[in-house]
């Protein structure tokens, strides 16, 4: 797969909550293709404190009018100062890196289950999976209400449904305690991307239930381009680079 | 034009600039950047006589200005190179040289015999210096006695280019690459990474499985500088100078301090086309500095 | 309130966080900026037993994360120091500290015998260490027998707290450390800084007089941490740690890889407040984490 | 001498010339005394590869309204960054550092001769001195037009005069090429401030007239409060800190 090195320019930086931010930014020339749960690795601009690149999930992306967009929490040094660029701004990509997740065929019903920023890859998976809304079902999880980013927008590619713990927001409780959980039957495929103890929870449930499952991991990397084999993941084929062979996998390959 | 051409006792490389070993695969996944034929030479991921899984996970944390890793030779084995991997990058038009590893001399042997047989492997790094394996790697790189025990034995399998790569993990290099050199080595290669540790405060934890791991990247450059400097003026066989290099101001200090070859590695990382860059910023150094070939740099610091 | 108090072997420190020498001075310039009675001790600038002019000019070369000095120990000698120094700063309500360093074994008993006879200094740091001197020094911190010999002799002459202060520059360090204690050294710091080497491409010049020089700050950071791990296990005295120390994170992390105390050096050139942001950082990290007493932290490494 | 460690505001970034730019900065506070070659140790701004502070001489200073200008020359990558400061970031700065130049008694006469950046304490010097323009000579010399910075303002402190190298503006020359060279028995003091070889030629100058003469030295600083030992110079009393008993030294006192 032809990977590249581009500069872009980011158009747009907006805060979508307290510890999230929307990046879109645009190259001089048309994308190479980008998959959902594909992602790109992302050069710091002028930190000192940051020495290699950030991996961050593809959440949208115009390859004919070279654009890209980016949801980014604030965790560290890194992602703190990449919420804070500005217009104008060039930033340098590279991509497109690893494998998405398996889109699903156009007569199946779906469930998709993020959290944190691993909302990312999955709502572009909505947008991209071309599903009716009703066969694409999208449950979001998060700590509190304020935590959500909105995702109105999206309502067109899914139906749309939220969790709390706090219950300020749609069902209280973890994603897996949505009643969704208890029709899995009534879909033929899960896509999990977020904290890993909530995709072990949906993996562990939607294994359970005999459905084919996805999940999407963040090991640490290093090169992001499996060169480096510092972001393994041990599977029943070995350890393999999730920067290359995931980061999307099927659980069933996973020793979870 | 100037000349870019490096020649290490039978060893050609078109540019002077080669992958670090470990930190360029095995070439196929930098090819999906540019042909990997623009290197100077490739220098594949450590390979040992068999299969090994290498370390747990996590294998990496980051540092001010470098990186810790703790792969521990991660590879299939000789075998599976020689059968499913040679033939996928053996018509690269650059210099392919293994990178060598084993618990004991036995073990370097065993590989060094299959990968002599190998018609486009121009030459072999045996590596004595992992600080990521608990057996073999640095144990033997460390002391002048085990430095030149592997070095002799793997010299009698070998007929073709063999450098030997140095750990900075010692008080005293140039007394290790004196070792190597007297068993016959054709070159030395430093520096492999410094034994090094991170710790996440908050959790109270090593960042790393394996607790230490070694350092690379620009933090350790003025070390690295250092050895190549040493060594150069210990030895007469040609060293091949890398830790921490950048771009081609590094490279150029490198060369400066003696080294006749330079491997790009962690700098990958941030830019799979650094070697490609800094082979053009030594072309336009020289040419500005009216040399006319690159090998007039090596040593050429004015004291 | 959690106690941030620390004692080694007699020397008591109101907290853990002292600077390092050659990196604070006397104390009086710090005192330009605030009362040095704030820090947990102050290590005073190297001495030896007459002036030294030290290396000529460059001494300093800025690195990735880091730089080189090659100072080479100037200083008036022990005698100016006793007459003139001592009496502007015996007043200071901290823990004062001597970097001891010598040519000779005669030399470090010399200046031993008469910082012994002063009230005020609550503990010797023995310098063995020092990469930028071309006798003494750091040659006897790289080998067992030299180290002993000067710990040795030494220790006979100076019935209070003994610190002796590593180098990094080996190749096992706890081997040295081990050598010391036996010969009766209260307490390790480590590390000094690493010899590295910078080069001016433009000019095709070393950036230091010396060529040489000793490499510090975060850069180092990994190496020294692993070296405090390593040596925290294989002695019984307080290990000091030191070597890039930045902020509290980094401070709590030399605390859990091991260290009793911590030593601040390169960060006060970037901030002279550092020694006192990093106590205020510590204190709270104790306080988040439910410690009563910074000594809780030692060795407390999660494995 | 107290010293301090400060944050500043970037009030302003102007550039005067292809390479040297203007930098005026506020604090919150007023400021502690400043003097005509005193400097100030600058943080450069979330700058992934410097790692010291740089050394920067005064270039002007309103302690009361808490105002500090520094006149910033690109040489490197530290100076570089600093000259991309905007409005509004924030700059952590130590001062005051060091010993300035000896202040002129009210009825002498005075040549001040500055280079490159060298210009900056010695316009400070001109406005602090407080002497009639007539009695304070200020030559400042750079390679072609272009490279001298506006200075009209300072013709209310002293006269100022220029030379070029190629004759582009002012005497054509070195700035030893200028007339005043050859009157150089009207002062009773010369001030110089530049590259080394420019104030190696007025030292030699001023010694030949057997005038006092005070230079300002650049030497490379880690610390530039004293405690290091890096940026000595040596001196007929020893190695000394330029940072502490510099960087203004009598000429009687160095080993040119
Ligand atoms: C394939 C992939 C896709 C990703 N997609 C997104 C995305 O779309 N949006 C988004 O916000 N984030 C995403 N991430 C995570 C993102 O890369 C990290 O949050 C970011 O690298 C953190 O950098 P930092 O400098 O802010 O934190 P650091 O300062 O580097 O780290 C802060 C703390 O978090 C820990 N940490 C950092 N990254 C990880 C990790 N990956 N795994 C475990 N611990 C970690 C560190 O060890 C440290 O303790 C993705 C990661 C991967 C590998
Ligand atoms: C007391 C003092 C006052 C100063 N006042 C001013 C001022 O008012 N305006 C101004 O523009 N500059 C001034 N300088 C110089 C300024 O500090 C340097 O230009 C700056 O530090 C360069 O940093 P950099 O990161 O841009 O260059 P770097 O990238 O650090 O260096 C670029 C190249 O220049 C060399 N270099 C850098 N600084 C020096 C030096 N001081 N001596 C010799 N070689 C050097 C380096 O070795 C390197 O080769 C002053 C310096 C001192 C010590
Ligand atoms: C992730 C990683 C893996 C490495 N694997 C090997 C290896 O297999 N064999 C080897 O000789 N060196 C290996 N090295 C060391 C590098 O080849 C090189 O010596 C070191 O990283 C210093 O150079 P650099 O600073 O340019 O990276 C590895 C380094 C890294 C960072
Ligand atoms: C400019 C400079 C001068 C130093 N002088 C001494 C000295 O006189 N004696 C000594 O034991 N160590 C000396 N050191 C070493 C430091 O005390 C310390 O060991 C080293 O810098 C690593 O710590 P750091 O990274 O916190 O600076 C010096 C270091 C620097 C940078
Ligand atoms: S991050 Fe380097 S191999 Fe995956
Ligand atoms: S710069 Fe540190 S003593 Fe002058």
């Amino acid at each position: 797969m032809q990977k590249v090195v581009l500069d872009f320019t980011v158009v747009s930086n907006l805060a979508l909550n307290e510890s999230n931010h929307l990046l879109r930014m645009r190259a001089e020339e048309s994308l190479l293709a980008v998959a959902p749960g594909q992602f790109v690795n992302v050069e710091i601009p002028g930190s000192s404190e940051v020495f290699l690149r950030r991996p961050f999930s593809v959440f949208d992306a115009d390859p004919e009018r070279g654009e890209l967009s980016l949801l980014v929490k604030v965790l560290g040094r890194g992602s703190r100062t990449l919420c804070g660029v500005q217009p104008g701004q060039k930033v340098s990509v590279v991509y497109p890196l690893g494998r998405g997740y398996t889109l699903p065929g156009s007569e199946e019903r779906v469930l998709a289950v993020g959290g944190g920023s691993g909302v990312a890859p999955l709502l572009f998976l909505a947008r991209r999976a071309g599903l009716p809304p009703g066969r694409m079902q999208v449950i979001l999880g998060a700590r509190s209400a304020g935590d959500h980013i909105p995702t109105e927008a999206y309502s067109r590619y899914a139906t749309l449904s939220c969790t709390t713990e706090d219950g300020s927001l749609g069902t209280r409780g973890m994603v897996t305690d949505h009643p969704l959980f208890d029709r899995l039957e009534e879909f033929s495929r899960v896509y999990t991307c977020g904290p890993l103890p909530m995709m072990k929870a949906v993996a562990a449930r939607a294994t359970a239930a005999g459905r084919f499952c996805e999940v999407s991991l963040e090991n640490l990397m290093a090169c992001g381009f499996g060169v480096c084999l510092c972001c393994i993941e041990p599977t029943v084929h070995g350890n393999l680079c999730v920067c290359t062979e995931g980061p999307v996998f099927n659980i069933n390959d996973l020793k979870w | 034009m100037v000349n870019l051409a490096v020649d290490i006792k039978g060893l050609h490389l078109k540019n002077p600039v080669m992958t670090a070993s470990g930190c360029s695969g095995f070439g196929t996944e930098l090819a999906d950047f540019y042909d990997p034929s623009l290197l100077g030479a490739l220098l594949l991921k450590g390979i040992t006589p068999r299969h090994r899984d290498g370390n747990p996970y996590p294998r990496m944390a980051e540092t001010a200005s470098g990186m810790l890793n703790a792969v521990g030779l991660q590879n299939k084995g000789v075998d599976y190179f020689i059968g499913e991997i040679y033939p996928r990058i053996k018509d690269y038009d650059t210099a392919l040289i293994v990178n060598v590893n084993g618990s004991t001399v036995e073990e370097y042997v065993e590989v060094t015999e299959k990968i002599a047989g190998l018609d486009r492997i121009a030459a072999m790094e045996l590596n004595i210096s992992c600080p990521n394996v608990k057996e073999g790697g640095m144990a033997f790189g460390v002391s002048c006695p085990g430095a030149a025990a592997v070095t002799r034995e793997v010299r009698k399998a070998y007929p073709k280019t063999l450098i030997v790569k140095l750990s900075p993990n010692v008080t005293d290099i140039t007394e290790i690459a004196r070792a190597v050199e007297a068993e016959g080595a054709d070159a030395v290669s430093l520096v492999n990474t410094f034994l090094g540790m991170a710790i996440d405060a908050e959790h109270r934890r090593p960042r790393l499985s394996t607790v230490t791991g070694g350092l690379s990247g620009p933090a350790i450059k003025p070390i690295a500088l250092r050895m190549v400097w040493q060594v150069y003026q210990a030895v007469r066989i040609p060293v091949i100078g890398l830790g921490g290099i950048m771009d081609a101001t590094d490279a150029v200090e490198f060369l400066l301090a003696g080294a006749s070859a330079l491997q790009v590695g962690t700098a990958l990382f941030k830019d799979p086309f650094a070697p490609l860059k800094i082979t053009a910023g030594i072309q336009n150094y020289l040419e500005k500095h009216h040399f006319s070939s690159v090998r007039e740099l090596t040593g050429k610091l004015q004291m």
